[in-house]
């Protein structure tokens, strides 16, 4: 049971671990930020499971309720979810100019034409 | 009173709850894009639509809880069978045939 | 309004950027730009005497005290390093419109400044707050715009560069994120100076421990030690020769100090020095990567990626002063923090007066080009002798500190290594100076003939660079008081 | 009432937990599908399904209005911009993979790193825990006396944390100018073509009836949000994602007739000049940067008053980015089927 009561804390380090093997492996650069994504949503479930108290509610002051669960992690995930998606957006424009410029998108056929060119 | 509000519930929730579930299954098992399309789309209407009646029924004399969760219902039928649509069609363009008998005797 | 001086310092080039997207030429808005530059420098300059005078100044946002709210917090580091980056950032400005106008498209001009803006306003951010998150929040406005510098240089291979960068910056601040949260978990708070009170209860936990090798790390990729630099060399040599400026004198230089707040004001000296094997892992990372990329610098044969290669090495010399733990050992960091923000950013300010008549810096072009743009060739020179160390230049002044910060510690191998440093440093400037100066212009470039020295508006602010590299060579008051002083607040915060 | 609540113990776990369990499970198995999904366009679809289940997750974690900018973010925006990039940039990926030793090195340290930093950890969910003893007590009772809303959220997002805030609208107009710069600006004039959903009657039909309530949604998320989960994020993202969608049936060309680029652009500096110009009122009036006290007589007055404005600026400013980026995501897309 112990073990289990941190199961939320265990998920956070496989989807890390998911994500990160995503970026640094996979060649393809959409798929790298797809990677990027996953990695940091882990991030977001660890400080939103560290903000929840057992019994507790959503932060929304309410009559006859006593117990919250903490608001400030959702105050800092809120940023950086909207920080995940900005670097989303700015990334596919960079993939979308890299096709243009390289005519494809794979880590390998990119290095390979930057070679040639040199 | 209170106890047929939650018999009623209960059947429309199992209902529910089966009609997503043997959905999902037809996504896997059935043999082409327009029939697993069917599965997906038309049980998933239904059965989040009798899921949702539940809840109203739930709610009680909650009316603003009731009245977002006809909200919602409305846009589910409303959206639901739009995407379906949209999704057969494309697949039409794309060029998917629907497997008919003919089909998978010539194959 | 003199007490609201430190968030003057930010909201003003913050504010200055949507301002800048409702004009509609490059010259307003670069004129627009400059002038807030300037600004912002003449604040860091009031706000660094004001620290000097008065000691800290807090400054909660919003009107909410610190552990409930965000407070900015100024002491004689942050001030020092936002003269530092306010001033390059004013100098590199000035150069920016000839060669900006050159190198960038018509209609991306504008987005250009705007993003200058930004990145400046982010990087400022960072150096004032005294508010872990906020860190964060201010991280990734100055490192997506420079995504979008970086990714505005005319040659395809900057958006690779560009895109790489988001890569490996993403991945650094996450790994801060992380680290923020896993420290904010065993607190409860995440102000600095809260945080570095409550510490010390959780210090022995293992979560406290993983939270410093994230934050350790993630701060490592943004600065670019060996060998977490793969991303930048590309990064600088493929960026308009303006942003690489930009960069090389700012951005790494604002990571290092982030490295220095958490390591010496958050995890406190007792901490980072005593408990962590943080010293020994950071020299031999510092020491091999000046070994290292100084040798891979001298087979470049692309001014700038040799550059580049040289900003990787010389971050190594500021970790190296860093890891050795001590308050001479510091101050020879921040002082060579300083000098090389010099160096560089005159360095690569002449090679943007190089592009700008050339097109380019690869060897093959540069053949002969002393004669033809000496003024420009002379600051390269000066940067060069800089960068290896020669007295009477900045270079001097660091490594006079840094290797009498090794003697005092009694590093004998490191000192020897820094000697090393130095030569190969020689090499790799003399290659330059050998291709610039006795390479004829027939060999290179066919225009050569035509070429001529650099537009003023880009020579003065590189002779503006250059010189003050012979004047803080000379003069080294300011930069070792405020060295020193820095370094004294920093250790006797921790103990 | 039924008997499902969060009272109901089944064996020692709480029926909330239970569904912790599953959803994360679900989310580990996404995660493995798009790591192993070759075709990228189910991948993209793929990561829209993880974000979903990530906001459901938030919802069971109590964190309702971060659920909320997961879902309309996540899985909205970010799942209709990785579409339009797959369009331009091709649905198949390359099985080749690089640094398989290294990467799996690297994120092997980084797992056992963290597997290390989780023993210490305070138990998930308890109340004693320093995280829920420090500063959380200050906002939760203190933030009615002190700002009056009840949303908690609300009242630290946008005032305590206020500045965090701002320097987000910040990061979103930055991103903006970033695609600007990268996408935008080409001079690239559209031809009269008919719309690309024309002949999509039902489409066509179901999102005219469906815009204007997405629209009013938006401004109830808006405004509603002192009291209940919402605010200017997300209310931001479903005012774009209205009018994405009426682009995407109507065409680029007749959405761009009505908002058009040099409009768009204006808007989200607008927001950001705005939240800046809440704070240099208050600096003008002799209080600190973003203190709304100053805004009003009555200090709660001018929390509401200073909230209100900057929850507004932060709207406008993620509405006209997010429409900014995939107006100029579009285009590209249209481009180079015009080419075509």
């Amino acid at each position: 049971m112990a073990y289990l009561a941190q199961y939320n804390y265990w998920v956070v380090v496989v989807l890390m671990m998911i994500g990160l093997y995503v970026v640094v492996s996979h060649g393809n650069l959409v798929k790298k930020l797809m990677g990027l994504s996953i990695f940091q949503t882990s991030v977001f479930i660890l400080y939103i499971s560290m903000g929840k108290v057992d019994g507790g509610t959503a932060p929304i002051l309410e009559e006859g309720i006593s117990v919250y669960s903490n608001p400030l992690p959702h105050v800092l995930i809120l940023t950086a979810i909207v920080v995940g998606v900005a670097t989303m957006a700015l990334g596919l424009a960079l993939v979308v100019r890299i096709k243009e410029a390289y005519g494809s998108i794979e880590e390998g056929d990119i290095q390979e034409k930057d070679k040639q060119s040199c | 009173m209170m106890i047929v509000v939650d018999v009623v519930s209960w059947v429309f929730i199992v209902l529910g709850t089966f009609l997503c579930f043997s959905g999902s299954v037809g996504l896997f098992r059935f043999p082409d894009f327009f029939t697993r399309l069917h599965a997906a789309s038309v049980t998933d209407t239904l059965g989040s639509g009798l899921i949702l009646v539940a809840l109203v029924l739930q709610a009680g004399s909650e009316w603003l809880v009731t009245m977002k969760l006809l909200f919602i219902l409305a846009f589910i039928f409303l959206t639901s069978p739009t995407s379906g649509h949209a999704l057969a069609k494309a697949a039409i363009h794309a060029g998917q045939k629907p497997k008919t008998s003919d089909a998978n005797e010539a194959s | 309004m003199l007490n609201h001086l430190p968030i003057l310092q930010v909201i003003l080039p913050l504010l200055a950027a949507p301002t800048c997207l409702l004009l509609k030429e490059a010259r307003l808005a670069w004129a627009f730009t400059t002038a807030c530059c300037m600004a912002t420098l003449a604040i860091s300059v009031m706000l660094l005497l004001q620290v000097i005078d008065s000691g800290v100044i807090v400054y909660s946002l919003g009107g909410w005290q610190a552990p409930i709210g965000i407070e900015y917090r100024i002491d004689s580091l942050n001030a020092f390093v936002m003269v530092l980056v306010s001033g390059l950032s004013s100098a590199v400005i000035l150069a920016a419109r000839e060669s900006v106008a050159k190198e960038v498209g018509a209609d991306k001009q504008v987005l250009f400044y705007i993003a200058y803006l930004l990145c400046f306003a982010g990087l400022l951010g960072i150096c004032a707050t005294g508010d872990a998150f906020n860190v964060f929040v201010f991280l990734e406005i100055s490192s997506l715009s420079a995504y979008t510098l970086i990714a505005l240089g005319s040659d395809r291979r900057a958006l690779w560069a560009a895109y790489q960068y988001l890569i490996m910056g993403t991945i650094g601040a996450t790994f801060i994120l992380i680290g923020i949260g896993m420290i904010y978990m065993m607190t409860g708070t995440l102000n600095m100076h809260d945080l570095a009170e409550r510490l010390p209860e959780a210090a022995h936990t293992k979560t406290v421990f993983t939270a410093f090798t994230f934050i350790i790390i993630g701060t490592c990729l943004k600065l670019a030690l060996f060998p977490l630099h793969l991303w930048l060399p590309n990064a600088y040599a493929y960026s308009p020769s303006i942003v690489s400026a930009f960069m090389a004198a700012t951005a790494t230089k604002v990571a290092v100090y982030v490295l220095i707040r958490f390591v010496f004001s958050v995890f406190g000296v007792d901490f980072s020095i005593d408990h962590m094997p943080l010293q020994q892992i950071l020299l031999v990372l510092s020491l091999i990567g000046i070994v290292w990329v100084s040798i891979v610098a001298i087979y470049q044969t692309n001014l700038k990626k040799l550059l580049a290669y040289s900003s990787v090495a010389q971050i190594g010399y500021i970790i190296l002063g860093f890891s050795v733990g001590t308050v001479l050992g510091l101050q020879a960091s921040l002082i060579h923090l300083f000098n090389h923000a010099l160096m560089k950013g005159a360095l690569f300010l002449a090679i943007a007066g190089v592009v700008y008549r050339i097109g380019g810096c690869e060897f093959s072009q540069l053949s002969g080009i002393g004669k033809k743009m000496p003024w420009t060739m002379a600051a390269v020179v000066v940067g060069g002798l800089s960068l290896i160390g020669v007295p009477l230049t900045t270079g001097f002044v660091s490594k006079w500190y840094l290797v009498s910060a090794l003697i005092e510690a009694g590093w004998w191998p490191a000192v020897a290594v820094v000697m090393l440093g130095s030569l190969l440093a020689v090499i790799y400037v003399w290659k330059v100076v050998e291709v610039a100066y006795f390479g004829s212009p027939e060999d290179g470039y066919e225009g050569a003939y035509e070429v001529k020295e650099a537009p003023l508006s880009i020579l003065i602010p590189t002779w503006m660079l250059a010189a003050s590299n012979i004047y803080f060579g000379i003069d080294t008051r300011f930069t070792s008081t405020i060295g020193h002083l820095a370094s004294q607040t920093l250790f006797g915060a921790g103990s | 009432m039924l008997n499902v609540g969060s009272h109901c113990a089944i064996g020692g776990l709480n029926i909330d937990f239970l569904i912790n369990i599953v959803l994360l499970g679900f989310l580990v198995c996404t995660a493995l599908a798009i790591v192993f999904t070759k075709n990228l366009l189910a991948s993209a679809m793929l990561t829209g399904i993880y974000s979903l289940l990530t906001a459901g997750f938030f919802v069971v974690m109590d964190a309702v209005d971060v659920a909320f900018t997961e879902a309309s973010v996540g899985a909205g925006i970010a799942t209709i911009l990785m579409l339009s990039t797959l369009k331009l940039t091709g649905f198949d990926e390359d099985p080749a993979r690089h640094n398989v030793k290294a990467g799996l090195l690297a994120v092997c340290g980084v797992g056992v790193l963290l597997l290390y930093g989780i023993v210490d950890m305070p138990v998930f969910g308890s109340p004693t825990a320093p995280v829920h003893m420090h500063v959380a007590p200050h906002y939760i009772y203190q933030s009615m006396a002190e700002i009056g809303m009840p949303n908690i959220v609300t009242s630290v997002l946008a005032s305590y944390r206020g500045y965090d805030t701002f320097g987000e609208t910040v990061v979103v107009f930055t991103a903006g100018i970033g695609v600007l710069a990268l996408l935008g600006a080409s001079n690239h004039v559209p031809q009269s073509r008919v719309a690309p959903m024309s002949q999509h009657i039902i489409l066509r039909v179901v999102s005219k009836v469906l815009i204007p309530p997405i629209f009013l949604f938006a401004l109830y998320v808006q405004f509603h949000g002192d009291y209940g989960p919402g605010g200017g994020f997300q209310a931001g993202v479903i005012f774009a994602a209205a009018i994405i969608l009426y682009s995407m049936i109507f065409g680029l060309d007749t959405a761009r007739s009505v908002i058009s680029q040099p409009l768009i652009r204006l808007l989200s500096a607008f927001g950001v000049m705005l939240y800046g110009c809440v704070g240099i009122v208050s600096l003008l009036n002799g209080h600190n940067f973003l203190d709304y006290s100053a805004l009003a007589h009555d200090p709660l007055h001018g929390q509401h008053y200073g909230i209100l404005l900057v929850e507004l600026g932060v709207g406008i400013t993620v509405a006209s980015v997010m429409i900014l980026i995939f107006f100029n995501f579009a285009s590209r897309v249209d481009m180079v089927q015009e080419e075509q």
